[in-house]
């Protein structure tokens, strides 16, 4: 952001464009891809994580629990065909992040050329 | 219109960019500021811009003080040695970007916007690349693009960080003649940055030149390359020759003012050539001198260097020389 | 060593970089491969050097095909635009590097590892800066220590890509003067890549001219720039005036070609003088012509324009031209 | 790597140093910070991981429990001293990386300038 932006900003600036106006139209555009990209990540690690939620939710079932946690909690109760369906689900998610992700490499790849 | 600046100092940590600096640019002017790399031309550029704050001093604009006012609100316009283009966005919404963010009464209709933005394009010769994105062009026309985009706005100042900086020999000496047309044609208060003294001698009508962060003279390019105040100037505004070291200090002599002859005179010196390297109409000559004289170069006319040979014997005299103080640096 | 590249081809994607690109550099000789950027000169340099693999075609150096081989064994130093030394070494460890990394029997003793650093830091005259870091010194210094530091192999052919390109004017002279003066004593082959037209001229034995990854034209200075063999050479040697397109093609002339006379005499044009500008030896006059004519730019010595006056009617008569075919581009 | 890298390891080459001469001169020492700190961060997330190791380690103790699995298991018997103990560790593990995290950052930093 630092490497490409500040010449770029600073003519909005100059422009007359308001501070707010240089973000939207100047800065936003620029790291859309790359803003996009690290929130797919940080969800996809989010949407997976198990330890510190075990440890901090308390795992009030319909409440504070997550997608993992339930899988564990159906896995302990041996309701084994709704834990899998669960695990599936979250397995299926993994491969959408995945294909996003894949997606946006391909354009931000293209747009630096 | 005019700008003033008054007493400007700038610190980066423990590095002085600009220190007491005051200049009065009259209005319709084109100024250059020329200097070597860290001497603060481009802090003081960007200062008068408002791309950055000063520690101390005033800035006016006009007559009125801009200190404090955002880049935004001072009327002018910015060329940045590295184009600086919305690379999202196309040729035209470059050009129209200025316009499209004005607020309220002060926005013209779409159709007025359209009208302004090709007549500027066509002014830059670029009216055909009005669909490209600034990727597809090159440095010259991206340059131009970036020139149009800081007129759209219809600045009362326009300011230019090294605007050719980035460019080619040819294309640069092109992109020169064709600032100063535009500055003929809309006499627009200019100052650009620079540190090509050819560049600033040829198209400015005043030159500032900076060393170390301060002003270290300014004045008319003839004033300025024929008057030089400091050793310092006359080194840099052209090729200079250690004449000799004396009591007054040291004499310095520029090429084109040394006249050959075969036969002694009086006041002349006596030196070997050494080299002669002629290309196009100004021949190089490079002559030795007894003793731990410097070496001297001088240019002669073409016509004028047929004469001498590769290792004769001549006789040297400046035609004309300045002596300054030796300080100690 | 002389050099031999054959019918070098290189493309990257889509982009032909060089196309059938022939050449031979005799021993000893200062070569310059000029040409506007994206021409291929920067290509052939490092395909000389071993850093890039050519698509087609062979390179010899001292007659021995040197295709495969990879850069180290070639015998070259290769001084790059932006200096490339070894942040995190001493400007002595940056000379001593290239002797330190020699295996077995080829490496020299730590002493004299040490008189030859000391040796060649005193001949770019940095011994002061052994100690040092490469970000405590300036441009020019960095670039002299580059230059020390791809001498200390003894290399028998320098390569050098941009060496001034990133420096100021000044410097950029004193650097010039310095690898001419270095070249004399050493007689090293030596090829350089630029964009600057002069620098090629001043310095060069030979001048490359680069287009569109062909070799446009090959010769001694004078003769490429006496006798430029396409429109593109004219051009991009010097300032060009189109003085007029005729059934055998346009016809160009130098600034400094033209004579002008207050009276017309068979075969004059007359002009109007738009604007003079002298600083220095040489006055640059703006002349208008009448109808569709472009308009022209003629250099004369200061002494010979002193009659001349801004709006003064005068006829124009060119002392050399030269006459193209026009391409379609 | 890609940005401050080539050139100078290009040098090396034309100087006649061997890759891995390059490597072990050039590139490594300009890469030494950003190396540890990738090192550094790498091994914070190993240690913390629970998820993926609980499900995949089958959980035998001293063959391959880690820390966080082990905190669990010691918990689970009620051996809440042990686990709080080993939790501690963990902790100190924690910081120590945080200080070295920092201090690297200072490093690079002022490198940099």
């Amino acid at each position: 952001m630092q490497a490409q932006g500040r010449d770029d900003e600073e003519a909005a600036l100059t422009l007359g464009a308001s501070g707010w106006q240089t973000f939207t139209r100047v800065t936003l555009p620029n790291i859309r891809w790359a803003l996009l990209y690290g929130v797919i990540i940080c969800s996809a690690r989010a949407l997976g994580e198990f330890g510190a939620v075990s440890v901090v939710s308390g795992k009030i079932r319909g409440l504070t629990s997550t997608l993992p946690l339930h899988v564990e909690i159906l896995y302990n109760e041996y309701q084994t065909v709704a834990a899998f369906a669960v695990a599936s689900l979250l397995a299926l998610f993994a491969l959408l992040t995945l294909a996003l992700k894949a997606l946006i490499e391909a354009r931000t790849g293209r747009a630096h050329t | 219109m005019s700008i003033d600046v008054t007493q400007i100092g700038k610190q980066f940590g423990t590095f002085t960019a600009l220190s007491d600096v005051t200049l009065h640019v009259p209005d319709g002017q084109l100024v250059a500021l020329l200097g070597p790399s860290g001497s603060g031309k481009t802090t003081l550029l960007r200062v008068i811009a408002g791309l950055e704050t000063p520690d101390t001093g005033r800035v006016h604009l006009a007559g009125q003080d801009v200190t404090h006012a955002g880049p935004g609100e001072r009327g002018i316009g910015f060329v940045f040695q590295h184009y600086a283009l919305f690379k999202h966005m196309t040729v035209f919404k470059n050009v129209a970007f200025g316009l499209k963010v004005k607020r309220g009464a002060a926005r013209p209709t779409a159709p007025a916007i359209r009208d302004k933005v090709m007549r500027l394009l066509s002014l830059v010769q670029l009216d055909w690349a009005a669909g490209r994105y600034p990727g597809q062009l090159s440095g010259g026309q991206r340059q131009r693009v970036a020139l149009a985009r800081a007129l759209a706005v219809e600045p009362r100042v326009l300011l230019l960080d090294e605007p050719f900086g980035a460019l080619d020999a040819a294309v640069r000496q092109e992109l020169r003649d064709w600032l100063r047309q535009l500055h003929n044609e809309l006499h627009v208060t200019s100052v650009f940055v620079t540190h090509d003294q050819e560049e600033a001698l040829e198209i400015a009508n005043r030159i500032v030149v900076f060393n170390a962060g301060r002003i270290e003279q300014e004045g008319r390019p003839s004033d300025v390359y024929h008057y030089p105040a400091s050793a310092f100037t006359y080194r840099f505004l052209g090729r200079a020759n250690l004449w000799q070291t004396g009591p007054h200090g040291q004499t310095l002599v520029r090429p084109h003012d040394l006249r050959l002859s075969p036969e002694p005179a009086p006041g002349t010196v006596p030196a070997q050539i050494v080299r002669i390297h002629q290309v196009g109409p100004t021949a190089r000559l490079e002559l030795s001198r007894a003793g731990d004289l410097p070496s001297l170069e001088a240019y002669l006319p073409a016509r004028d260097a047929q004469p001498f040979q590769v290792g004769q014997q001549v006789h040297v005299t400046p035609t004309a020389q300045q002596t300054y103080p030796v300080t100690p640096s």
